[in-house]
């Protein structure tokens, strides 16, 4: 359920260009559903920040924050101790159970669209599918979570725009190119990509959206996408949607 | 122990906190969070005849303690309101439920207002004419003091509930709409609305939100709407709930010496999903710090 | 390099950065902190036929972001300004001068208009009908349409200076305002004065300024700002200075997107003397994130 | 002349109630003319504090706070080590010529009034002058200063109101009850207080008035009060004035 809790910021680390890595500890009872997100208070700014979780585990909770405007780059510039009050458990969360028992499960990202799929990967793997990580980046620079989802269990196909790493193309690309099959797939990056994805691949599968949202509580309705089972709130019934409820 | 219990013209409640239309859903939501019986009142998410999807996105700009949103009136329909939303909400909630109507000429109103007669878990109708998010209608007719009589006079035909008009702030003199609204037979106002605002991205050169402007709240426009509360409660004699940029008990304090029966708590539940209920809490503390025993009788001239 | 020369309404400025009347006083008070003739143009206090002492203290009231100020144009009288102000201003400043005057009534302004044109060291007049402090006049003009075209006739007629009308926000709709200003024959527009605010003390239980309402700016305004500039901009023709919350650079550039040939700064003077400064020693690097060459045909639709 | 600097705040001492002493380090070049005040920024308030300057030596500047609302309460709650920008150097300050060489300067403070005082009691003293110093507080637990003004050299004299230490009441009734004598007087403090000062003292003297402040630079007229010199800011012609100046 939804609750707010005070963190605090142990970490910050660089993991790629303009990425960053926070670590923060706290109570993390029940926060573990893989696709949520977190409403992250920035000091001197108005709204919150929506940010997905990456990782959770037993009193720590892992973020990762592309700096897009002044409120992410605040966000990163601040020091170690610093206490964040978070608004946590917020959104649907991915399906696990979507993917048949022992069945493969495909999971793909694009950019900081990456950073839900850890979390994503690890429950997979506990609940016993196969998963292939299939990630997307515009150049080397931006690479990161590669390592951390092969040790997480899943095969690990990377995608570069620029062709500076891994296959030359898009995540779309690597899948045709790399006839990465898949019984069910899981999808988080920015628009084009999701359409694209959505369009290539047969099999069903979930996608998690992002809109600019005022409160990420489901409150103010700021970020309701039309589908085809009519409007939703990207925030409360999103940020993940089947495929086939999407309208694109 | 102080006595936070308000009287909003013959409606009583136990604290003067109400979460504003269109920052608390239709109650559930907020349930989710606390226990919203602890509230004074509710105001929910604007209802119109026909349900509405709202503007393209983006909605939501953020400013310097304040957003701009151009939601435009999203909800399900007056129907769906009567028939899901407020029996849902009544399932778990006592206190005063009042349904925000709105639309784009007297006539929807007048629909809206004949519909929610026959609910009685509805306890106050809010006509809101001052919606800055949608084209002919909304803030139109709340600019315009026979059109917002007109308005005042169809709900108040078609209902026996009691209403309170909704104003807009982006008006040259809102006390003109104000006792034009008085005059028409409501029973109280709603003070204020949104202000019409805009932001661009100068990276992208394009206005933040799709639809260019939108309403624009929070604490920064605290000081516009106390004005605007002190001035229609020195101009009518009928309750008002005062709204705008209230974010702390002292805030709530400072719009009740405005002349405010009651205050709405809009934008600071959009970043503070508890702000009401820490606000509730804080509210005897501050009493007891200003030496007032009770929450009547503190407007000043 | 950058480019940070504009040009309003033919008159050529090193900049768009202006401080605004009433928040560099007649110059001389900002040139203590650095050389004033480093700005684009200046805006001088408003001006009145007669000196006048203004408002009762206290006339100032903080708010989150922003302030309450009900001076009440004190001034010392247009005579004054002209033997003795602006002479003094010219011994130390080379760059544009606006006089901003100001009146209870059509004939106020267009005496000052008469004194002000033989004056050859101003620039522009800047008419102010929008002051929301004082009674009888101020703000008043400059809510009708018709009166607001009066006053700038007058003052176009007692003058061959370029005229700028400086708009109230306080008004239903600015545009036509602002259209009848400019076919009385405004060489341009100045957008937006204060909005009307209050404030109360919660322990006197009084209003915090002595004329308990008063003029709302700072960073908290600026989104009704950009609107109205926006708006005003794609209702008329000629030149708009955009003016209100504006305290960076990039501000500064929203505002020219949003329709504005130069920018007047504020309430950022009164917390930081030296934001004029500070503001044009940003915006060339503001400009080159942003791949900006320079500041012309910045404005969107 | 008037500039912004920054300082940074060494130690934040209690001296009295609700009242106390903030140790700025940084450069005090310039800014020594007692009466004088700096603005201070208050993290997270629009407006900046007028402050009046207690003390000042090379390298170290000492304010008086004490606590009205929320800006001073946050002011005295700051962290030593916290960077403040300071306008400083703000207006006139006291005239210390206007006491004749080797003649009686009286000094005069009620409450956080007495801040001023002390440098300049030392800067009296520097230029040969005699000081009495008479101090107006409500009550024992509000004095301060008081054995600093001994220290610099002055004939200290207390009054309370409760009668809790020194003379009981006001700091009229002290100058009457010890028949203090001098050439020229200063004061500091009350409006009321400086009213009756003003009105029950017969030689030469000048107040420091408190008006709410706009920018404290001059530039926005909003603390203007009446003369009989007409209009004067208060924090570019003031704070101090000449007694016959003062419309009461």
């Amino acid at each position: 359920m939804a609750n707010e809790r005070t963190f605090l910021l142990t970490a910050v680390e660089p993991v790629a260009t303009a990425t960053w890595r926070l670590r923060l500890s706290g109570d993390t009872t029940g926060l573990c559903r893989a696709g949520q997100f977190v409403m992250v208070s920035v000091p001197g700014r108005y709204l919150r920040r929506p940010i997905s979780v990456c990782d959770c585990e037993p009193g720590l909770l892992t973020l990762i924050v592309k700096v897009m405007g002044e409120g992410t780059a605040e966000l990163v510039s601040l020091a170690p101790g610093t206490p964040l009050q978070l608004l946590c458990g917020l959104g649907n969360g991915f399906d696990i159970e979507a993917t048949p028992r022992d069945k493969e499960a495909m999971i793909i990202g694009g950019g900081v669209g990456v950073a839900p799929l850890l979390l994503l990967c690890k429950q997979l793997r506990e609940a016993d599918r196969h998963v292939t990580a299939v990630l997307g980046f515009n150049t080397r620079a931006d690479i990161f979570l590669e390592r951390e989802l092969e040790a997480a269990g899943a095969d690990v196909i990377v995608a570069t725009a620029d062709g500076t790493a891994g296959c030359q193309g898009f995540v779309t690309d690597a899948i045709r190119m790399c006839s990465l099959k898949s019984d069910y797939f899981y999808a988080c990056g920015p628009r084009p990509m999701l359409k694209a994805v959505c369009q290539q691949l047969r099999q069903a599968g979930e996608v998690s959206t992002e809109e600019r949202m005022g409160c990420g509580a489901g409150i103010c309705y700021g970020c309701t996408c039309q589908t085809t089972d009519g409007p939703k709130r990207t925030c409360k019934e999103g940020p993940v949607f089947k495929k086939e409820e999407l309208v694109w | 122990m102080v006595d936070l219990s308000v009287n909003l013209g013959g409606i009583p409640l136990d604290n003067p906190i109400i979460p504003a239309s269109g920052t608390c859903g239709f109650g559930l939501e907020l349930n989710e969070w606390y226990d919203i019986n602890i509230l004074g009142a509710i105001s929910l998410k604007g209802t119109t005849r026909e349900a509405r999807f709202g503007n393209a996105l983006p909605r939501i700009a953020e400013c310097r303690q304040g957003l701009i949103n151009s939601v435009g009136l999203e909800n399900p329909g007056i129907e769906k309101l009567l028939a899901e939303k407020i029996p849902a909400l009544r399932a778990i909630y006592r206190k005063p439920i009042i349904a925000n109507i709105s639309g784009f000429c007297v006539e929807d109103f007048a629909f809206c207002a004949e519909r929610a007669e026959g609910c009685a878990d509805i306890d106050i109708l809010e006509a809101n004419v001052s919606c800055p998010n949608v084209h002919g209608g909304g803030m139109a007719l709340g600019t315009d003091p026979k059109v917002a009589a007109e308005v005042t006079r169809a709900v108040k035909k078609a209902s026996s509930k009691p209403v309170f008009v909704k104003l807009t702030p982006n008006v040259t003199d809102i006390t003109a709409i104000a006792r034009a609204c008085e005059e028409a037979g409501a029973d109280g106002l709603t003070v204020i609305n949104t202000l019409l605002g805009m932001r661009i991205d100068i990276r992208t050169r394009k206005p933040v939100v799709a639809a260019s402007t939108g309403g624009f709240s929070g604490p920064a426009v605290f000081p516009i709407a106390l004005r605007a509360v002190w001035q229609v409660a020195r101009a009518c004699r009928i309750p008002v709930m005062g709204c705008g940029g209230v974010s702390t008990a002292e805030e709530v304090i400072e719009m009740m010496m405005a002349g405010a029966s009651a205050v709405q708590v809009g934008s600071a539940n959009l970043v503070d999903p508890m702000a009401c209920k820490r606000i509730i809490e804080q509210l005897p503390e501050v009493m007891e710090r200003l030496g007032l025993k009770d929450l009547k009788q503190l407007k000043i001239n």
